[in-house]
């Protein structure tokens, strides 16, 4: 099981029977894989779906149906098809119960930055800066460290936000850490870590949950 | 009662340089293919383009892009584009993002005749600057214009010949707000149906909004084609 | 023929071919009535309607189809159904090229009163306010005098505004009168009235069309 | 995936008293006839209800005004309604006039976490009174608030299982906003159907917002029967 499973694996967690998710584009899509077939879950497209299904099978393609991330997919019984507009109203509004999002940086207060890195060329926010304050709860899936072994967990963030105090649950490959009033918390540490190696790689303090050695 | 055209060309004829359009779609999936290749044949130049993408390098709005047609996006997302970044590197292209809920809500916003609204999208983001914010219950909001355009470039699944509109699975995206935006709406449709025969619970674009029609075969070219085994 | 129906058969006039209009409650409801077979008009209805058609049958009467009078009415071919609020962003985005409503006072300033009598009981606004500043085009139609026989149309209306400085005509029995940067300017006297008896009735100073005796 | 109820009284004994409710409908258009009725007799009291009308003395929402169980209504148009008048004179009932259109984009607004939106309807009338303007190229537009409530009751004429609704003719009115904008959407629907029945593209009120559904017969009393000869 490579980090990326891993993670999505673990994520998946954090999908409740009825909920209504979003899923980032990258990573956090790879989540939908492994949703079990005991909850029912509806996935939304921020393009303008209420329940992505799975890849079609090459016959069935319709260039007509992709999801945020471009990708062609289907559509499961019981979707709806609406516009952008109609789409992040339902974001905005707080409909969504679960956003699971990609990050490039967070910091222990919540902020995230997620789509810009300066000198670099701008792609684009797209939905992210929606999701982050319309999802009822915001969950960040990547790695601990960055490809130079740097936190990307800090006292705060370099790079411009995506949004401010907007995550409430940061899942990477080394450990499950929440967003609290009083800070960070470790809640779970992942088999092969120890929580000296969680504080170690991460840039705040962390506040060490109960029944974590 | 709408002029229905048979040239693309002279659908689009009248947008003069400078013009600001509105064109929907999200990435490849919904866009008026027919519309934005007479734009590079009537050449117009110097156009502010409202569109969530811009298309790929030879396909969709991409092609105005390397014909040096467009002197602005305003755009929730430009990634999928080389020629893009090459333009805006060099300062040849100006590039406004906006979040893609605050720019789809800033269309419907232009549409329906409101001129500002309040969004939590982008508070404390390079996005705020120089906008101003406002505290209800608490929680800070930016104020967010609307948007309208001179011309609007939609397409449809099907379209009948008072201009209702009805769109196809997620090529609907963009498309029934940014007709309402524009001064002048055009409508690229797979389908032209005599009037009556589209059924009136199922219009996702009154009539109303839609000045010009026109039929066009479509590509729909395929940007990430993924499949299950 | 009647105060009424001269009134709508003037105010036919004022529906082009191709427009999309919006009729109000009451008498501009009867305008309809004498709509040319030459013009194609489009009937808007702020309950969510584009094509209003003619009052049903009493065998085709369907209760879930009526105006915004409450009555039950049909659609036209080409006709489409919507929401509230996709009908009012119609109406304020500037889509409805005519509105004809009814009025209890102009002022010359083109201010309109027609939803509230101080004192008696308030019935409510409906989608008059919308509607006077979305239409392109407002014309109010009514009786040039009130049952005392004094003038409706004022220098400053007594009543509750509708809306500041958005009636661009007005016809009534007796007269056509349009809102002009430079005041109240009387177009048409219609037959057994002159000019003298319009101004007469009239609290403004009106500026007499060039071609009016 | 939606609680799916077989009676009208359990469907809403849980609207407490004091609770602000949205009820869709226009006249006697599209009400939830069956959910209005259980309220008589669950009795909850004090209600501040938001809705276009107020019904007729004896029919939609008049009822619940005849039993004394409102505190406040909110709506553009309550003229249909002697024991509404009876009761604003007397002191006994709140009444919060609002312009059709903000009423119907405030109730979006809420449902979109739009938490305000500016708009030209009431400038300079008395429904400016205590309400913030601002300028927006040269002309003045009113702060409108979005509005929510604890419990939203629609009506649909299908529905399917997962909470889809599709709405018929003008019985669609406020009724698509009001699902958005309610804690906890009840929809009362004429026919149900299995997830997967009803067409994606048709839809006007997507699952997510509905949580409660209910089977009801519709007696769809007419206000103003007006036939041609």
């Amino acid at each position: 099981m490579n980090n990326r499973e891993r993670i999505a694996r673990r994520a998946e967690k954090e999908v409740q029977d009825g909920f209504f998710v979003n899923l980032g584009i990258g990573m956090p899509t790879l989540v939908a894989n492994y949703i079990s077939d005991n909850k029912q879950v509806v996935l939304q497209s921020e393009n303008g779906l209420l329940g992505i299904g799975p890849y079609p099978t090459k016959d069935s393609v319709d260039p007509d149906l992709i999801n945020a991330g471009k990708e062609t997919v289907t559509a499961i019984k019981g979707a709806s098809y609406f516009s952008s507009a109609e789409s992040f109203a339902m974001i905005r509004g707080g409909h969504i119960d679960l956003a699971i999002l990609g990050a490039m940086e967070v910091a222990e207060n919540g902020d995230l930055a997620n789509w810009m890195i300066p000198g670099k060329m701008i792609k684009g926010m797209g939905g992210a800066m929606d999701l982050v304050h319309g999802a009822q709860r915001v969950v960040i899936i990547m790695d601990h460290v960055n490809r130079k072994g740097e936190p990307k967990i800090l006292k705060k963030c370099s790079l411009p936000l995506t949004g401010k105090n907007v995550v409430n649950r940061i899942i990477t490959d080394r450990a499950v850490i929440d967003v609290t009033e009083e800070g960070l918390k470790l809640v779970e540490v992942m088999e092969g870590f120890t929580v000296e190696d969680i504080q170690n790689s991460t840039e705040p303090e962390l506040i060490i949950a109960e029944g974590l050695k | 009662m709408k002029s229905i055209h048979t040239s693309f060309v002279d659908a689009v004829k009248d947008i003069h340089d400078g013009a600001t359009i509105m064109v929907g779609g999200f990435g490849l999936v919904g866009i008026p293919e027919n519309l934005i290749k007479a734009l590079l044949e009537t050449g117009v130049k110097d156009l502010t383009i409202i569109s969530n993408n811009c298309g790929v390098d030879d396909w969709g709005l991409g092609l105005l892009l390397q014909n040096k047609q467009v002197k602005k996006m305003i755009s929730s997302y430009v990634g999928e584009n080389k020629e893009f970044e090459r333009q805006v590197l060099s300062g040849e292209l100006e590039v406004e993002l906006v979040p893609q809920g605050s720019l789809s809500e800033k269309i419907r916003a232009g549409g329906a005749g409101i001129p500002g609204f309040y969004t939590p999208a982008g508070v404390g983001t390079p996005i705020a600057e120089g906008k101003e914010t406002k505290v209800f219950n608490g929680k800070e909001y930016l104020l967010e214009e609307g948007l309208v355009a001179d011309f609007s470039l939609v397409r449809a699944a099907k379209g009948d010949k008072m201009g209702n509109l009805i769109y196809n699975k997620t090529a609907q995206n963009f498309n029934p707000m940014i007709a309402t935006a524009g001064k002048v709406t055009i409508a690229e449709v797979e389908e032209l149906y005599e009037i009556g025969e589209l059924p009136p619970d199922q219009i996702h674009t009154p009539s109303v909004y839609v000045q010009r029609l026109i039929v066009g075969k479509q590509e729909k070219r395929i940007e990430r084609l993924t499949v299950s085994e």
